[in-house]
């Protein structure tokens, strides 16, 4: 990991612009007109906006977009011809990625790296260049201190932006990042001293205190527990809390044809979902609400850690926000440990 | 692209055979690019078949890999893209991607005698299993098939009977759930037969698929009648959509039923929640 | 813990009491050996909004609350319990007591399995900006709702609301037309707008269903012009203007225009006063000889 | 079931089609069509040749489907369909496109498009053949009975019609006697017979048919089922009676409107209305002295805007008996219009001047009024033509009122599940092509419940409504186009929508096994329009033959499938 | 927009307006061949989703012909779908349609000149409109 300089905010968009040419870059701008950003790509001339607000969606989006083709097919007497779809055209670079999402995509290689590998995912992944923004806390909900996320140099980085007063120390550390280090030296400067030393110094700020842990006696205790009953009873199951997940990564297979031809395509789904397990003969063995949104919790919290041997959860609390009736992951697991003082009233 | 994750290959029909009122046999030829490739499998493998335009579904495969030639599915017409396969004509090519799941442990079963439960189209699975048995007959001990359907029309390949029948050491039970015109055989369901036989476990393993209430009481009438968890293996129905593992669809527990299953022991089923 | 209520001095006695006495109620309600729960709100967690609460025993009922905040819909979760025995507890104010009339006359819940406590609301909040939300605006209350009990004389408050920008029939064509390609740009379709109205409650929904394969779920703007247009005409005439759709979108989809501009259109054309209003039937689920007939000869 | 084989025959019939049409070149698109195994085309697709082939082909490929592309369905799509039934297709597993009054006989002079569009015709035909599921046509027995509710004339005309054609008919009469208003009616025109002889033969056509069974002071309050099978719940003064019946006629007439406090009636002594003079004519009272009808009371206004159509006549009619019986005294009707229609009303209309009643016009706008307070005295008149007002002597004054609706009304209607309009009257399934029919099958109407009406129009509408009723219960079986409504109750909601605006009440809300609440649709009662399928949100309600699935692909297969002019890509 | 040819699907309801478009057949009434006729049973089994999936997946206007009010076989199908008619068709200009590009019309099976006349005035307007501005082409490529 080697320091490369310093870069004055007001310089940021210059150089991003310089980047387009060769690459597509994409960043974190302005949506609509009440203060929401979103990752999109840059244009020359958009604003960047750094600060507090984190992209509702987050960086799995960019390699596991919520709607992507698979491939296309064409019909002539009865021969078929399957041509895959190409994922990306252009090698990219992604600007301000925050240190959870960067951690959620470690989690999500575990799964659509190991094999039989996922090419689409694949080449987007290698293909793609993360520039991280150590991240002081964004907001009260983020609390990726407590799951053992460093938001200031995230592992799975190329490059890190650390701000320092009106500008930023970047380091790289992958090969990647250096690579894209020597495009940036032109708006880069000799750090200062001081500014080196606010560099190494930069804290985070997000809460340590949302425990995740398993309730006594493990979680198979409380499978059958009337607690699951509270917890799913105000939920409506809409499943914006898989969408916003960063570490969600379920999908669904649809078909489309028109005339001889047509295409296959993956969206995302929701284990929230009504039909996510419905089969076409019309059993279904998850029928009950109750039992989905037990689901999501035990796949975050206990499936996923037993195959990959870490939780599913990178503490960005974007589920918290974005759910109509603010139930975030820590809620429940507080809710499930506690069990016990409520049902026996 | 490996044509495992997304992008299938190409299945020819060369045959259909009627099996039943509702199912069809599709024997299918594998191409890569125009050109017939070899397809090798385990028994007990199944592939995502898929009709362009219309759906991907998971089809176990019926064939037997020690047998050369093509590939055999069983498919029940159930839902949007069964339906489409049944309007099928030979010549026509469907999708395919496979072979997929983990298929029967064949070595641990060597040098033990085998009790084939079976029930409807549960015996699509087994049949591939059944003739690996009987094609390396001395690598396995005794054989005996319990084989049951609602009505005599709705005996899955009915035309390998009698060879099963005819082979070493083999029996083979047939039931019908309610008496019918022409039926001389025995009447009853698959579990009632079960516990009538009472083959004791000994040195035995039972292999079970069917529909899953049928698989409920065949499950307790096995462990009444003695059977180790270690020695009942049987093959779930789940809704998959990709396959490998990925999708969460098919997530039971920490277990995903298309890469860690479809085969499974009941000791493993244990292990994961009852939500199958 | 009480909440710092935005709303003027003297109003603000006035709901705690009423806060006060729902707990009463709810409790007592509780007692009862045939009560399931009693819905209510309760506060979020960062305490600056309220959420449903389902309060299952006399000690839970004390921590509902009622204040200016209370935005959901409570009426929205009895089609899920219409098979549950036994009796449930719900507050309503005006607006949910009108959705609730519609869910009584859909059989998706029957009245005598429900104790009803009606709350005089005096208009709700929007916890960002502070003000009167924009959905009391469309504030009117069911004419003759047989309450089980209530806090106060049920009437529509005299409240002067008004609506929330833009005006889509103010718009041009083409800015209609511009304005709602860049809302549902942002849709995701997580359809969580359909899973949160009262009015949604078919087993299973036309976008879930496979076969016609009505929603092409590619994501594309034509997929999401039909969503949102099939989803507004659904609840033509059964939509009581609560907006909570629009609360719900985490994209902050503006929604409620949709149906607001469909309530408008069949007071104007057929002066339908509004769902839930009387026992009048709805409006699609009947007809007039005297409907205006602007298709005739196709002078349009 | 599945293993859908569709097989096409395009027609060229003769050169109506085939002039404008490349019919092979249709042909040949069709045969690739999804699911098509066999498509040609033939001279003339309706010609015993033409339908040979079709069975031929049939049987020889093995086909399913049946696809014609001809003409209009409206002609021979009975023919086609008995035609696939002979080769054991199901008769609902055919399709018909219409290629010569929708596509060539209004493209004539553009081939290529003909053509185009011809494919495209096909293609959805096609398409919607391949969703096509054997359908079976719904029958159900009729019982040979029919319930006439309403003993006055209209009622005793109906079932003695019937009777005597040999069915069993069960009349009820809410009063103690039949007759209706006819009972109080003095002398009848034309002839000044006398009310009581018309009554005579009608109910002797009833009393002394055993085929009727009577029940006077009684009531229907209960009744269920649908044509051919209705169970209908009388209260009698001995208790409760159920009975089965195929056909319902409602003759249950109607009332003389009494408009209390108009001109004082009620509160002045002396102001009656007609009804009130014929009883006094019939007791034979003379002492009546000069006496002012006061014409159009309580009709053509705001509340009630139709015209009574018989009051003028009847007015006419008392005033001249009331002259007859005592010349000198002054007889005077006021009217706004005289609705004395046809010879007969006008000869008596002429007759009643003869006899020296005067008749003197008003307008609605400077209305009569009575003269006293409890005893009325005369009536204050303002004369349009003189432009004065002047007052009549009247010792007695007689308001003309309309039939108005019987306030029961409603609740039969509620109970029949027929519609009323908003003053109340029946409302008929069409004015002129079925006045006597309900849109509900086997539920009829005849005389003044559906609108006013005088004795001979009773008479003939009850004899009318008879011979409707006799129809199906001669025919003992009523079949039904099998394109019904069908719920599928796992998709049901209950929410009624369907119910609320079916046109035939054809739809219950019923409870499954679990106690929800689901619809279910009676399939005799369906008359298959599909407005419930369109009104049902979630598409729980199908109609059998035009499903959402074959529509919405023939709509997905027009927009996506591209054009079929060029190569198709 | 000259060389247009939009694409045009009609509900003809079995009773009146189909038997209408015999009669403009038989009387050899030419029109533009821009349109496709759908038989239903009455106009209102026409479902509005219909009408929007039609309008979204890439057709260019959909016209609803029924009987004229009062003369339905069904006696009140076409009063619904005046009803429906009128409320979608205020959301469809609500979510940026062209206000002619969803009609409905009353046709009864003896007008056959009334038929022709309202379709080719119904196709020019549509032409006069240009496509829809949510047609969808054909083989779209990936969203991401």
């Amino acid at each position: 990991m080697t320091v490369i300089g310093y870069m004055k905010r007001s310089a940021l968009e210059g150089v991003l612009g310089d980047i387009s040419d060769k690459l597509e870059v994409i960043a974190p701008l302005p949506s609509g007109d009440k203060g929401a950003v979103e990752l999109r790509r840059f244009e020359k001339g958009a604003q960047v906006s750094i600060g507090p607000v984190k992209p509702m969606l987050p960086l799995k989006t960019i390699f596991l977009p919520p709607v992507e083709q698979i491939f296309r097919f064409s019909k002539s007497e009865n021969e078929t011809t399957v041509t895959a779809s190409t994922p990306i055209t252009r090698d990219r670079v992604v600007f301000g990625a925050l240190g959870c999402d960067i951690a959620a995509l470690a989690l999500i290689d575990e799964v659509f790296l190991r094999e039989p590998v996922d090419e689409a995912y694949r080449e987007r992944r290698t293909r793609t260049t993360i520039v991280a923004l150590a991240c002081e806390g964004q907001g009260p909900e983020c609390f990726c201190a407590s799951v053992g996320i460093d938001p200031v140099r995230p592992g799975g980085a190329d490059v890190v932006m650390i701000p320092v007063k009106d500008g930023f120390i970047v380091e790289t550390i992958t090969k990647k990042g250096e690579q894209l280090g020597t495009m940036l030296q032109g708006a880069l400067r000799d750090p200062t001293g001081p500014q080196k030393k606010t560099a190494r110094s930069f804290t985070s700020t997000s809460r340590s205190d949302v425990d995740l842990s398993a309730p006594a006696g493990g979680w198979s205790a409380v499978w059958e527990s009337e607690a699951w009953e509270d917890a799913s009873a105000r939920c409506i199951g809409c499943g914006i809390c898989t969408v916003v997940c960063p570490t969600c990564h379920c999908f669904d297979v649809h078909d489309e044809r028109h005339g001889n031809g047509g295409e296959r395509f993956r969206k995302w789904d929701s284990c929230m979902a009504v039909n996510f397990t419905m089969m076409a003969h019309g059993e279904n063995p998850r029928p009950q609400h109750r039992a989905r949104v037990r689901q999501r919790y035990m796949h975050k919290l206990v499936y996923f850690p037993e195959n990959h041997g870490a939780v599913a959860c990178v503490g960005c609390g974007r589920c918290a926000v974005a759910c109509p009736n603010r139930t975030g992951i820590g809620e429940v697991a507080d809710r499930m440990r506690e069990r016990e003082e409520d049902s026996n009233e | 692209m490996n044509e495992l994750m997304m992008i299938p290959l190409i299945a020819r029909i060369r045959s259909i055979r009627e099996v039943t009122f509702d199912t069809l046999m599709f024997e299918v030829a594998i191409e890569k690019d125009g050109k017939e490739v070899p397809f090798s499998y385990l028994p007990g493998q199944f592939a995502e078949l898929s009709v362009f335009g219309v759906g991907e579904s998971p089809i176990s495969i019926t064939s037997t890999c020690t047998r050369p030639g093509l590939v055999e599915f069983a498919v029940r017409e159930v839902g949007l893209v069964t339906e489409a396969m049944h309007n099928m004509r030979p010549g026509d090519n469907m999708g395919i991607r496979g072979p997929l799941g983990n298929g029967f442990p064949v070595d641990e079963m060597k040098g033990k005698d085998i009790l084939f439960i079976a029930g409807g189209i549960g015996l699509a699975p087994l049949r591939g299993l059944i003739n690996y048995v009987l094609d390396n007959r001395s690598d396995f001990g005794a054989v005996d098939i319990i084989y049951g359907a609602r009505a005599p029309n709705l005996l899955c390949f009915d035309w390998e009977f009698d060879t099963w029948k005819a082979a070493p050491d083999t029996r083979v039970h047939l039931t019908i759930d309610a008496p019918a015109a022409g039926w001389n055989g025995s009447v009853g369901f698959v579990p009632a037969i079960v516990k009538e036989l009472a083959l004791p476990p000994g040195n035995r393993l039972a292999v079970a698929c069917g529909p899953p209430i049928m698989i409920k009481y065949v499950l307790e009438d096995l462990a009444a009648a003695g059977y180790r968890d270690e020695d009942v293996i049987t093959t779930l129905e789940m809704k998959m959509k990709c396959g490998v593992g990925k999708c969460g669809r098919c997530n039971i527990g920490a277990k995903y039923i298309c890469v860690d299953g479809p085969v499974f022991r009941l000791s493993e089923l244990k292990t994961i929640p009852s939500e199958y | 813990m009480f909440h710092a209520i935005r709303t003027p001095g003297r109003m603000r006695d006035q709901l705690k009491d009423m806060q006060t006495r729902l707990r009463e109620i709810a409790a007592a309600f509780l007692e009862r050996p045939d009560a399931l729960f009693f819905i209510g709100w309760e506060m979020t967690p960062d305490e600056k909004e309220t959420r449903p609460f389902f309060a299952r025993n006399p000690r839970q009922a004390q921590r509902l609350v009622w204040n200016d905040l209370c935005h959901p819909n409570p009426a929205s979760y009895l089609p899920r319990l219409r098979d549950r025995e036994g009796m449930i507890g719900v507050a309503v104010k005006g607006c949910d007591a009108r959705a609730l009339r519609e869910l009584i006359r859909a059989n998706q819940i029957e009245r005598k399995n429900l104790f009803v406590l009606g709350i005089p609301c005096t208009g709700l909040v929007d916890p960002n900006t502070g003000a009167i939300a924009s959905r009391c605006a469309e504030c009117q209350y069911p004419v003759d709702f047989d309450y089980d009990e209530t806090l106060g004389p049920m009437e529509t408050p005299a409240l002067t609301v008004e609506r929330s920008a833009p005006d889509l029939d103010a718009m041009s064509l083409q800015q209609r037309r511009a304005f709602w390609k860049q809302e549902l740009d942002k849709c995701i379709r997580c359809d969580a707008c359909r899973k949160i109205c009262y009015g949604c409650y078919c087993p299973e929904c036309i976008f879930e269903m496979s076969d016609p394969k009505w929603a092409t779920n590619r994501g594309d703007l034509a997929d999401k012009i039909f969503y949102h247009a099939v989803r507004a005409y659904h609840l033509a005439g059964r939509c009581v203007g609560c907006d909570e759709c629009a609360r719900a979108c985490p994209m902050g989809v503006r929604l409620d225009l949709l149906n607001r501009s469909l309530r408008d259109h069949a007071k104007e054309m057929f002066s339908f006063d509004g769902a839930g209003i009387t026992d009048e039937k709805p409006l699609l689920r009947t007809f007039s000889t005297e409907d205006p007939d602007p298709f005739f000869g196709g002078d349009e | 079931m599945s293993r859908v084989k569709v097989g096409v025959f395009v027609c060229h019939c003769g050169s109506n089609i085939g002039g404008t049409v490349d019919v092979p070149d249709v042909v040949e698109y069709a045969k690739d069509l999804p699911l098509v195994h066999y498509s040609e085309d033939n001279l003339y697709t309706c010609s015993d040749a033409g339908l040979t082939a079709i069975k031929e082909k049939i049987k020889e490929h093995g086909l399913n489907r049946v696809v014609v592309a001809s003409c209009t369905p409206r002609t021979h799509e009975e023919l086609f369909r008995r035609t696939c039934e002979e080769a054991g297709v199901n008769r609902y597993l055919f399709e018909f496109v219409n290629l010569r009054e929708h596509c060539s006989w209004i493209h004539m002079n553009q081939p290529q498009e003909a053509t185009c569009k011809a494919k495209e015709l096909v293609r959805l035909g096609a398409a919607k053949a391949a969703r096509l599921r054997p359908l079976e046509i719904a029958r159900a027995q009729i019982k040979p009975a029919c319930l006439v509710i309403g003993g006055g004339v209209a009622g005793l005309s109906a079932a003695g019609s019937l009777a005597q054609q040999g069915f069993e008919v069960h009349l009820v009469e809410r009063n103690d006697r039949l007759g209706g208003l006819t009972v109080d009616l003095w002398k009848l025109l034309p002839g000044d017979r006398p009310a009581s002889e018309l009554l005579h033969t009608l109910t002797a056509r009833v009393t002394k048919n055993d085929n009727v069974t009577l029940y006077l002071s009684s009531e229907l309050n209960e009744i269920t089922g649908f044509i051919g099978s209705f169970k209908a719940t009388l209260s009698t003064p001995s208790g409760k009676k159920d009975i089965e019946i195929g056909t319902v006629i409602v003759a249950t007439g109607a009332v003389e409107l009494e408009p209390l406090g108009l001109y004082n009636l009620g509160k002045t002594e002396g102001v009656i209305t007609q009804m009130g003079l014929e009883k006094m004519l019939s007791d034979g009272r003379k002492d009546l002295g000069d006496v002012v009808f006061i014409n159009c009371a309580g009709a053509r206004g705001p509340d009630r805007e139709y015209c009574g159509r018989l009051c003028c006549a009847v007015s006419i009619k008392n005033a001249r008996y009331l002259k007859e019986a005592d010349p000198d005294a002054r007889v005077t009707v006021l009217q706004r219009d005289v609705m004395a229609f046809g010879t007969e009303f006008e000869t008596e209309y002429r007759k009643a001047m003869c006899a020296g009643v005067r008749f003197i016009r008003f307008s609605p706008d400077r209305p009569p009024t009575t003269i006293g307070n409890d005893k009325v005295t005369g009536v204050r008149i303002y004369n349009q033509l003189t432009g004065e007002e002047s007052d009549l002597s009247a010792n007695t004054v007689v308001l003309t009122t309309p039939l108005a609706a019987d306030s029961g009304a409603s609740d039969l209607a509620q109970m029949l599940k027929v519609p009323v309009d908003k003053d109340g009257f029946f409302l008929e399934a069409h004015l002129k092509l079925r006045p006597v029919e309900f849109a509900t099958d086997g539920v009829f109407i005849a005389g003044a419940a559906r609108f006013p009406a005088d004795i001979g129009e009773a008479v003939a509408q009850g004899t009318a409504a008879a011979a409707k009723a006799a129809a199906p219960m001669f025919a003992g079986e009523v079949s039904v186009e099998a394109t019904t409504a069908l719920t599928n109750p796992r998709l049901c909601s209950g929410c009624a929508t369907c119910e609320a605006v079916c046109p035939f009440g054809a739809i219950e809300i019923t409870q499954d096994r679990h106690g929800r609440p689901v619809s279910e649709v009676n399939a005799v009662m369906c008359k298959g329009c599909g407005a419930c399928a369109a009104a049902c949100p979630c598409g729980a309600i199908q109609q059998l033959g035009f499903t959402d699935s074959q529509i919405f692909e023939m709509v997905r297969s027009l927009a996506r499938d591209g054009d079929p002019s060029g190569s198709e890509g | 927009m000259s060389d247009f040819e939009p694409k045009i699907l009609i509900f003809a309801c079995n009773w009146c307006s189909y038997a209408g478009a015999d009669m403009a057949g038989v009387s050899r009434y030419q029109m533009p061949p821009n349109c496709r006729i759908i038989r239903v049973m009455c106009s209102a089994r026409v479902r509005p989703e219909q009408v929007i999936s039609a309008l979204t997946q890439g057709l260019d206007a959909v016209l609803v012909l029924g009987c004229h009010p009062g003369d339905c076989h069904y006696t009140e199908g076409n009063y619904l779908t005046r009803r429906r008619g009128i409320m979608l068709k205020n959301l469809l200009e609500t979510m940026g349609f062209e206000k002619n590009r969803f009609q409905v019309n009353w046709v009864s099976a003896a007008e056959g000149a009334r038929f022709a006349q309202v379709v080719s005035e119904f196709v020019e307007e549509i032409k006069a409109l240009g496509p829809s501005h949510v047609s969808r082409d054909k083989d779209t490529g990936t969203h991401a």
